[in-house]
């Protein structure tokens, strides 16, 4: 017998092991809802597959009476578009303050404990200070945004650039480069794959500031639209909401990959010669 | 100190009595009257209701929908001289509580109650266990946020709860809910209010004038037993969340003023200064006029019955001024 | 005036004496190995010759000056690992050091000033014996091309003092012998002043116009970091003497342009 | 002159450069405080630094008029309580399944997939799911900081283990270990103190997650006080609030950083040969 | 019957042939040493002898039994690196084979059973000369001493083959040849069969019976995977010997417990 620690599975039996958990939860989801449904036909905790696809065709290709928009699409596009502005508004603050934070140790010694401790603070204990001073607009949405993973962007960030080898600065140095030199030609190149790597990992967190922001002020969006409904306890609209929004997040996620990997072949070639576990 | 403007804008929150700021905003009534008054008025929705009250109380609205009681609380005793410009409806059983499994308002002695905590619901239940001999020391007060309440019910932890539409007739119509005491039992005293800062006011009368003469006629249009009436009320189920049926069994239970002159009549009423007697009483015992109150009478209400409180210190005014003029027609 | 000149240096780390009372001149063109045991500061040699650390005690003089406190172009250096860029081509490792001098704002060239520079760091990767693999990355190229770069990279800004730290250590003995080659090569064609620090005694004595031993010249058994070392010796080796006949079973296998990986039986 | 990349601050300069944005915190606080209070002497904004140590000293000292507790302590009790648990019971899930994911193929493509999905779903999104399942009690709050940190800390775990050299685990086996062997004596020592770094960036997460539980449903702790008494704007409360929890998180970093180094000295010791940043 | 075996043995990976046609067989206690050019399948080869990897084709016999496809006890390594537990002392590390052999559930030792390992583990120890750091950590521990570690735990549980994949590969010159000493009197003393992978073919000589030279006898300049290395050439080798005089300055400054670092300058 082969230990268990030896056998590995080939395409099929993968394939077949990862769809499992899936059919399980799908399963116990139906016979959940069958039961509850048979109890109460009205039952609004676990609808029928048949009803939540009534009600996404509904939502995604049916104008809404009130307003004549798609709500899916609309929905979907509001959140995407903050999202989009706050991570990329995190993204660039990270980058600059990373690397300069990392570069410069004067820069270090004057930014770092202030970072570090503005990212021990929650942002949902600041939510209330936060709307204050931001209004309820799309600024302040985007602001929770950036400072939800602006501060771990920078900590990341500027790890990763006192983690190039100080060999690579003092050569540049023997080459003749001045600090800006340094940082525009070393570290800034070498750090830009390392800002995709994190902002990857600042998406779940991202996301989470958005539902939450646009639970409290918004008139579109996705979270807003699962906290609208949330009231009524209508999960015919809830659960394909989280379902479609764990779709997109996953899609963000292989998109940046995608594209780190055509733009930097040095940096996943580098990792290539690891063998890279596909988790 | 305010000036003279011609730039304004107010915020709202979905609930049953403001919805109509939503549809005569979408309607372009608001925009009619404010054009009228060669003005500018911006219809914003919040979700959050608190958020929409602090962010009136910060400065960054010039009007608001609350409560009497929010009112009071959150920009009066924050020291927002604020004024009720519209009195727009009160709760007539909107607002209830409700207990699992059993079915009168004693039974909940020694309960779990779930509700949003110095909100109104806290306030009815207050009431409801002075009229059976009980007070808040015979029950657990759960803070919970009013969107969760209705998931937050189907669980068997949560046996008593205290709400407002439209969550409360979601809980209701749950199996074995019976709804034990509401607003009905106390009617006149959860009132929906468009308060708007005094000094703002002051300065500009035409704001208070057009968002005034706004609101009749959206009332009048929203009032009629016709199709226009329908449609509008379709219209702030569907903004709402639910439909025709639940908005208009969501209005049976809400005492709406259609009429200037029922909201003037309201107003001047001696019960009003009565109802804000007891409303300032509950804030000041749950601490909610802040540490520097002394007393009940820290915040002054200014009613047209007479002055509650400290009369040098009037930061809450109900008036009539406004909606008397649209029930004369001079608007 | 010699080129380099140590008087009375000492290096400590607080208690830690690392160096002390070393003394030396070197001429231009000279090329000085370095041997010695594990940790008696070899590199911290070197980084007080490159600039990186200062000495605690004493002068040491770069023509006659005292020599300035950070890297700069007078003074190449190859490591024996992370010596060239990760993110840049090997052509472009080499051109970056011409932007770096032409270009102080963007470090960028553009039109025919790039031309030229592309030209001349052609002609220098191909006297690295690079040519064919201008346009590879670094992780593209095995250890001992990677320093053959890093040679080529240091070269063109045309250092007077190349200082080479245990260059080869991460080598297979095999294309050792090469790299010997080509350091001598472009020592003699630059006339470059090489330090160069290695573990293998006979390296140094191949390699070098002198060979110097770091060790030190008192102990004492109760605080082994109260004394440091010194240049216990600094004998003549064996340069200008070309290297002996090597037979041996070539396992040569070259693709046509990589340098080929040979292992050498050396007689005894 | 020196380039700006090789100055380094002296210990003096380190600590004044760090002390200066807090200072200019402090200082654009006591101003823009000093403005509004001449504007409105009851705005509760930005109270004056007077009133905040007043409040403090009431919830610190005072019992409470209402239930004769002592609010910040009771406060914190029940909030470090929950996070504790949460963290806990995250942190055992997460090494349970990061070990089984990491070291055993065969669990690795029957999990991991399912892992993958779940780490993507945002938390707040599925609330009324949550609270359906598992009620309002205490339970709930200590489940949402389990749900909403365990995926990653798998995800980080089994992404460690794989990370042990494979030549390990060989050569446990070439020692004669089995499967069950290898994991108890090579594998599960070596992840405990990778466990304890995720726990410690879990924990900015946890701190959310707790903070978003105790808004939705509580009695007390330190997220309900804030989220109760933003309902009258009280900053002299939550801002006081907000300071505490910063330093209560930097704390429990700190604890479990120097309870990591006196267990592991081996871990720590392999930094120790690379400069480690102290950020 | 030979202890080993290899019948018309092949090895590729997808397209790429790495071994083809290998023929050969050991008898116990031979010392063979394996050269050849990087990446020319060597540490596959290993790798088979070990059961982490199964030829493509042919037959791999132990005893006359086909080789099972995962590491056991009877195949002792030692990698060229990570070959230690990282969080076990030089005791520990030496104590968990014992452990893992006379305890499969809990893989843990007490009471009698427990001192007579550790005091047959401290026996070990002192013979690869790390008695006085029996309770280090290895990052404790400098490169040499890791693989004379990795050595004592591979030996405790006396397996009957010994692989050694370039273990000296990372060791400074110096410390190899004490490292040959030992691996020579270990393997004298516990009657081993030992595979050692090396890139030095002096040590591969100095050290084996028989040495393996890995090539490819056949190449296709257009499709370079298309064929495989064979064993091209199986020399005896020098063993039994003795090494010959090492004259030089030595630069010896050992610590009472670690073995001297060596410079040997060796005639040529
Ligand atoms: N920045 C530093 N701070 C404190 N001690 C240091 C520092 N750099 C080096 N040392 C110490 O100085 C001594 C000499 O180190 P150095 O790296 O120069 O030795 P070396 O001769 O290059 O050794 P090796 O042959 O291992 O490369 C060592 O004991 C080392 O621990
Ligand atoms: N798991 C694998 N999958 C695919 N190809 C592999 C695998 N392992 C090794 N190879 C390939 O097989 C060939 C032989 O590799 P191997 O590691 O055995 O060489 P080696 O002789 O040990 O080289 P070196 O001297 O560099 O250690 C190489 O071309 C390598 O790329
Ligand atoms: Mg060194
Ligand atoms: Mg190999």
């Amino acid at each position: 017998m082969t230990k268990l620690i030896n056998r590995r599975p080939d395409r099929l039996q993968r394939l077949v092991l990862g769809a499992l958990p899936f059919l399980l939860v799908a399963g116990l989801y139906l016979w959940g809802s069958e039961q509850r449904l048979q109890a109460n036909p009205n039952d609004k905790l676990l609808p029928a597959p048949s009803k939540i696809i009534d009600t996404m065709e509904r939502l995604a290709f049916e104008p809404s009476k009130r307003s004549g928009d798609y709500l899916l699409w609309t929905d979907t596009a509001a959140s995407l578009q903050r999202l989009a502005l706050g991570v990329s508004a995190g993204a660039l603050i990270g980058l600059v303050f990373g690397i300069v934070n990392g570069a410069i140790p004067l820069a270090h010694a004057n930014f770092s404990p202030m970072v570090t401790t503005v990212s021990l603070i929650p942002p949902m204990a600041i939510l209330p200070v936060l709307f204050i001073i931001f209004g309820l607009g799309e600024l302040a949405k985007v602001v929770l945004i950036v400072i939800g993973i602006t501060p771990v962007l920078i900590r990341d960030l500027q790890q990763r650039v006192i983690e190039i080898p100080r060999e690579q600065l003092i050569k540049a140095q023997t080459l003749g480069a001045n600090t800006w030199q340094t940082i525009a030609r070393v570290i800034l190149p070498q750090i830009m794959p390392r800002l995709l790597d994190s902002v990857r990992l600042a998406l779940g967190p991202a996301w989470l500031f958005l539902i939450a922001a646009e639970a409290i002020a918004a008139t579109e969006g996705l979270g807003y639209r699962i906290f609208l409904v949330r009231r009524y306890l209508a999960m015919d609209t809830i659960l394909p909401y989280v379902v479609w929004i764990t779709l997109l997040a996953f899609s963000l996620d292989w998109i940046l990959r995608a594209v780190s990997q055509r733009i930097w072949p040095w940096y996943h070639g580098k990792s290539r010669q690891q063998p890279v576990a596909t988790s | 100190h305010a000036d003279e403007r011609s730039k304004f804008s107010v915020c709202w929150s979905i609930y049953v009595g403001w919805m109509p700021w939503d549809y005569g905003a979408q309607s372009g009534i608001v925009k009619k009257w404010a054009d009228k008054y060669g003005i500018e008025i911006d219809v914003v929705q919040i979700n959050d209701y608190i958020e929409s009250i602090n962010q009136y109380t910060a400065g960054k609205y010039d009007g608001c929908t609350m409560t009497n009681m929010d009112a009071l609380t959150i920009p009066a005793a924050g020291g927002v001289d604020s004024t009720a410009l519209v009195v727009g409806d009160f709760s007539n059983g909107n607002d209830g509580v409700v207990l699992k499994g059993k079915n009168k308002l004693a039974d909940i002695k020694g309960q779990n109650v779930n509700l949003v905590e110095l909100s109104v619901s806290h306030y009815l239940l207050a009431r409801g266990l002075e009229s059976v001999g009980l007070s808040e020391k015979d029950v657990t007060v759960v803070n919970t946020s009013d969107a969760d309440l209705v998931s937050a019910y189907t669980t068997d932890d949560v046996t008593a709860v205290v709400t407002w539409n439209p969550l409360l007739s979601e809980i209701v119509a749950m199996p074995a809910s019976t709804p034990v005491f509401d607003s009905s039992n106390i009617p006149g005293e959860i009132i929906d209010l468009m308060v708007v800062n005094t000094e703002t006011l002051k300065a500009n009368p035409k704001f208070g004038k057009a968002l005034v003469g706004a609101w009749y006629e959206i009332m009048a249009v929203m009032g009629a037993d016709n199709a226009a009436g329908k449609a509008a009320r379709t219209f702030m189920g569907k903004a709402s969340g639910t439909d025709l049926a639940g908005y208009e069994a969501q209005l049976a239970s809400t005492k709406m003023f259609y009429q200037p002159a029922q909201a003037v009549d309201f107003v001047v009423s001696a019960d009003l200064k009565t109802t804000m007697g007891y409303v300032a009483e509950f804030s000041f015992e749950h601490g909610l006029l802040g540490e520097g109150a002394a007393d009940a009478g820290f915040v002054g209400i200014e009613t047209p019955a007479g002055i509650i409180g400290d009369s040098d210190n009037v930061k809450l005014r109900f008036s009539p001024k406004y909606m008397r003029m649209a029930a004369e027609g001079k608007l | 005036m010699s080129l380099i000149e140590l008087r009375q240096v000492w290096k400590s780390y607080g208690d830690q004496v690392v160096l002390e009372r070393v003394n030396a001149s070197v001429e231009a063109g000279e090329f000085v190995t370095v041997v010695g045991a594990s940790g008696c500061g070899k590199t911290t040699f070197l980084n007080m010759l490159l600039g990186t650390e200062a000495p605690s005690r004493g002068e040491l003089l770069l023509d006659g000056q005292p020599l300035p406190a950070e890297p700069d172009s007078r003074r190449g250096i190859v490591f024996q690992r992370y010596s060239v860029f990760p993110h840049l081509t090997a052509l472009q490792n080499v051109v970056v050091a011409r932007e770096f001098q032409m270009s102080r704002l963007l470090a960028r060239l553009v039109g025919r000033r790039r031309r030229q520079v592309r030209q001349e760091s052609l002609e220098l990767l191909s006297a690295v014996g690079l040519a064919q693999s201008a346009d590879k990355y670094p992780h593209e190229l095995s250890g001992g091309m990677q320093q053959r770069l890093a040679l080529a990279q240091s070269l063109i800004n045309k250092p007077r003092i190349l200082l080479l730290d245990e260059p080869f250590g991460a080598l297979d003995p095999g294309i050792r012998a090469d790299m010997h080659q080509l350091v001598l090569s472009l020592w003699r064609q630059h006339q470059l002043t090489i330090f160069m620090v290695t573990h293998d005694l006979k390296e140094g004595f191949y390699l070098g116009t002198r060979l110097w031993v770091f060790d030190k010249v008192r102990q004492d058994p109760h605080a082994p970091q109260a004394y440091g070392a010194r240049i216990t010796y600094d004998l003549p080796a064996g340069r200008k003497a070309e290297p002996g006949p090597a037979v041996g079973i070539s396992l040569d296998r070259g693709d046509s342009d990589k340098v080929p990986a040979k292992l050498l039986l050396q007689t005894e």
